[in-house]
């Protein structure tokens, strides 16, 4: 059997969302300067408010299962606004739906994250080259699905996806009604993409 | 200098719906858990309709929940979209067992969270739902064709919209032909904005933006961003002309039609000014033979303290003129 | 820099009793000739119900022209008296043969013109009249009695006395009987107003008095003039103790009681604000063990565009309370 | 039969009343700029506007009697603002009433004078003092009635009591807001009374 088809190790959903909490909460500044660079400002608020309700979401639920783990933190985002909540919100729903067993195996991992960026890309009509999440994600599901790759290969391919929102201006959300002067600055979903897939790959082990 | 009347900016929202539902208790509650306000009493056996978006429109649309009109309405932060989570809660509060209606503005946040939180309300409570778009702000009517283009905004319309159908909901209407009567009013009504002063985010000292006292910012929106263009202040009746004359330049109404109009505060705008201005609008509308059958003049859709006018007009036949007559019993609107 | 939507100012109030019979054609009619606005359908065989004053209070007086509240309304120019003849004229009108009550602020001009035309109406038509002096601002109450001082302001208690004294009407109740009631509510009542921003005569560019941005008018009047006081500015909640801890005082209402409250706009408040300072109200109101019976929140005495509250305490008894829930049908006020 | 209970010459209320209307017309802003410098400044509009009705109804009601003169006067007046409209008003609306004939004598014109005088009294609560149109009505009646005097001392009786007003500060109407600054300056209202009866004497000839 494939080490894709093996379920990760118990305890991944909880991991994965407890760093994220963590890591989120401590970035939630500098991803929302980016935001007011190049964008409205309020993307750091977005995210603080989205990891705070996950903490309560996660206090209330009291979740044992990934998927109860993963659903705390869709509804977090689902629970806030801007337009990164509710898109967020749709693509942790897909990854929670992911999993057949207590916790996912990377190849449904990776149909999760395909799905997630179906259903971002539904909502936000974004393609790559956009300057959104989606630059991020789309090479996150290339490498875990078409190209076989780890889920550290993943997390890779997103970092690289997140750098390249620099160099092009914004076509979607309130950053492109900025135009040139998004250019030299990185999409602050993106990275954020960017971290929740390395985070995922940490989680992993 | 500009001051608001406030505690904390940030409880603004919720002080305002906790006053609204003491003052209303009788039409209206306000579940502060979901972040919602819903008819004091439920009704039974009809479509629920839901309707919401950012505050500082009030009395949209928390004001038309009532007998007649909304089942639920959805407010978020001053000038910023609901929550998904919040309209998914709303839509499962006002579904009585045959589907609820979303009445959306047409803003890339709402329609993004409405979505949401109908496939939210599909998927998981298997609700049937239904949207309907409001987008009647003329200003904004794309000059090419842009594929991406945000469309037009919705605006004062939202009111025709919610009343007609949440009055054919109370005779029983299913969801599909609510869905297709509102895309109906929807599709024929196009409103005009212009501001003299911009509104103020409760909490800063300054308007939006600056006007000098010549211009009059015309084509405006109700967030506080600028319109599309700036004309010279003058007498009330000109201004009123720049709505009404490319009203009836997009709608053509037949001579000998009718239309149902909407002349609309956008927040401080005082009765005197408003009166007169309906007045003016009236005069725009009959003087080329077009009737005003049913006329709505109050400060409805509102910008905080915005100064200024819009002008919604809706083309009417016997059954909207039907709806629109029929008793409607709620904070804001009441007949 | 202020600026009003306005033609000529001169035209305003004119122009605005057009936009009003034109926004409600069913419920009242502008009798441009008299200069009042009546009834579109004159009631039959009740005491004929009168109010008026200076423009600039909308929608008081003639918003509440309707069934259940006033048969006529007579609107001065702004913040100026009607004249002894169009009261004359209106009270004629008024008359259904069973004699007619004014309603009247008390203000020297409004007083003195209402009683010329109710010696008018007895000397040369034999029509029976009384009056209701409305005398509700504690904020003018004489510290000490010189006999010459013009007494309270009449301010917002005026629409609990049209309600109250309109649904008796309505029921059949004698012109003395009427006269009563009004009195008894009139005796009752209550209020007290601050500004955060004084209102601007049409065509005016500025304010009628100026407020430092750490300044607020306590015991404002509704014609312009300056407070009592002034007291720091500060949060909404603190600002409207200002009103309501006053009031108490002067009303001292018992532990168990119960109040009709009314919170009221002074003409560019924007609801947000009101619903938030009615919160404040009715907690402040409830904190002292004292119910609130009903609650009447919006701006429906305004001072043009004022920026601020006025408070109303009226003690109810279930005779008040009936008249208060009767239905009414007017532009300003529906139930 | 004495002279005061003759009916002065025909005409007497016509001559009256046009003499009115154009003296005042002539006068208001000479008025008006008296109530700016101690009232509120609208008495010379007040005036303009009450001889502009007292005109239409001359038009529309087409006197021929003393009586109905003097009610297009008391109507201008009553259908005008300010303390002085009404106060006029009824004034007015007191002599009209004061003949039994087509023209009044002059007792009766006294007669109306003192039903004038009391009814502005009541109305308004001025007495002889406050600065007020009392001022010089009050000496007019006085020397019409109890003195026994003709038109012309009641005429001059009236100045006098109207120049008295200069050395006094208001009590009553708009002025006794400004308290002493209006010391010095003549009251309006008096002014235009002792006006009234001048042009009455004129009238009478
Ligand atoms: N249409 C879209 N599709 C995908 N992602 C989007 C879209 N619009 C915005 N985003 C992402 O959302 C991020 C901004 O989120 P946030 O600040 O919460 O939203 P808003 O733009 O409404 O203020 C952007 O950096 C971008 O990555
Ligand atoms: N209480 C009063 N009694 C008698 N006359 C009065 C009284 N108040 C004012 N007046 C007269 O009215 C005149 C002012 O008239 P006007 O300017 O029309 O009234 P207002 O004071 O309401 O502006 C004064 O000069 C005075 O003679
Ligand atoms: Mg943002
Ligand atoms: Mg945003
Ligand atoms: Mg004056
Ligand atoms: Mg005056």
């Amino acid at each position: 059997m494939n080490a894709r088809d093996t379920a990760l190790d118990p305890g991944f959903g909880e991991r994965w969302t407890r760093a994220m909490i963590t890591a989120f909460v401590a970035e939630a500044d500098r991803l929302g300067e980016l935001d007011r660079l190049a964008g409205d400002g309020d993307f750091g608020r977005n995210l603080t408010s989205a990891f705070g309700r996950v903490s309560q979401e996660v206090a209330a639920a009291d979740p044992t299962t990934y998927a109860a783990w993963l659903t705390c933190v869709s509804r977090g985002f689902l629970g806030t606004g801007g337009t990164s909540g509710p898109l967020f919100g749709m693509f942790f729903r897909e990854l929670a739906r992911c999993a057949d067993g207590d916790e996912p195996t990377v190849a449904e991992l990776g149909q999760g994250l395909a799905a997630g960026l179906a259903t971002v890309q539904r909502y936000g009509k974004a393609e790559v080259g956009h300057k959104t999440m989606v630059d991020a994600l789309a090479p996150a599901v290339d490498a875990l699905t078409s190209s076989g790759g780890s889920l550290r290969d993943a997390a890779e391919a997103a970092d690289e996806g997140a750098r390249s929102t620099a160099e092009i201006i914004a076509r979607r959300g309130r950053a492109s009604y900025v135009g040139e002067a998004s250019r030299g600055v990185l999409d602050p979903g993106a990275v954020a993409m960017a971290m929740v897939l390395a985070l995922a790959a940490d989680a992993a082990g | 200098m500009r001051r608001s009347l406030v505690n904390d900016p940030d409880d603004l929202v919720v002080e305002a719906l906790e006053g609204l539902a003491l003052a209303h208790p009788t039409l209206v509650r306000y579940d502060a858990e979901h972040g919602f306000v819903a008819r004091a009493t439920p009704a039974r056996d009809k479509v629920g309709l839901v309707s919401g978006g950012g505050s500082g429109h009030e009395p949209l649309h928390a004001g038309f929940v009532g007998h007649g009109m909304l089942d639920v309405a959805v407010p978020g932060a001053v000038f910023a979209s609901p929550t998904a989570l919040q309209l998914y809660d709303a839509t499962r509060a006002a579904d009585a067992g045959r589907g609820v209606l979303h009445i959306v503005k047409n803003y890339t946040g709402d329609v993004i969270n409405f979505t949401v939180a109908r496939e939210l309300a599909d998927e998981d409570d298997d609700i049937a739902t239904e949207v309907v778009l409001v987008d009647d702000d003329l200003a904004t009517e794309a000059d090419d064709d842009d594929p991406d283009a945000p469309g037009r905004r919705g605006t004062a319309a939202v009111v025709a919209v919610e009343k007609i159908c949440g009055a054919a909901a109370e005779e029983g209407a299913d969801l599909g032909t609510l869905a297709e009567l509102g895309r109906r009013v929807a599709g024929r009504a196009r409103s005009m904005a212009f501001a003299i002063e911009a509104g103020t985010h409760p909490g800063d000292s300054r308007p939006a933006f600056d006007l000098e006292a010549d211009e009059v910012e015309l084509g405006v929106g109700i967030h506080g961003e600028r319109g599309r263009s700036r004309v010279p202040f003058g007498p009330a009746d000109e201004l009123v002309a720049r709505l009404v004359d490319p009203l009836l330049e997009a709608l053509r109404p037949a001579r000998g039609s009718g239309v149902i109009a909407i002349v609309n505060g956008l927040g401080s705008t005082y009765p005197l000014e408003l009166r007169a201005a309906a007045r003016a609008v009236h005069r725009g509308v009959t003087g080329r033979g077009v009737g005003v059958d049913r006329f709505l003049v109050g400060s409805y859709v509102t910008s905080l303290d915005m100064h200024g006018v819009s002008v919604t007009l809706l083309p009417s036949d016997d059954e909207l003129l039907r709806l629109w007559d029929a008793p409607v019993r709620t904070p804001a609107l009441t007949w």
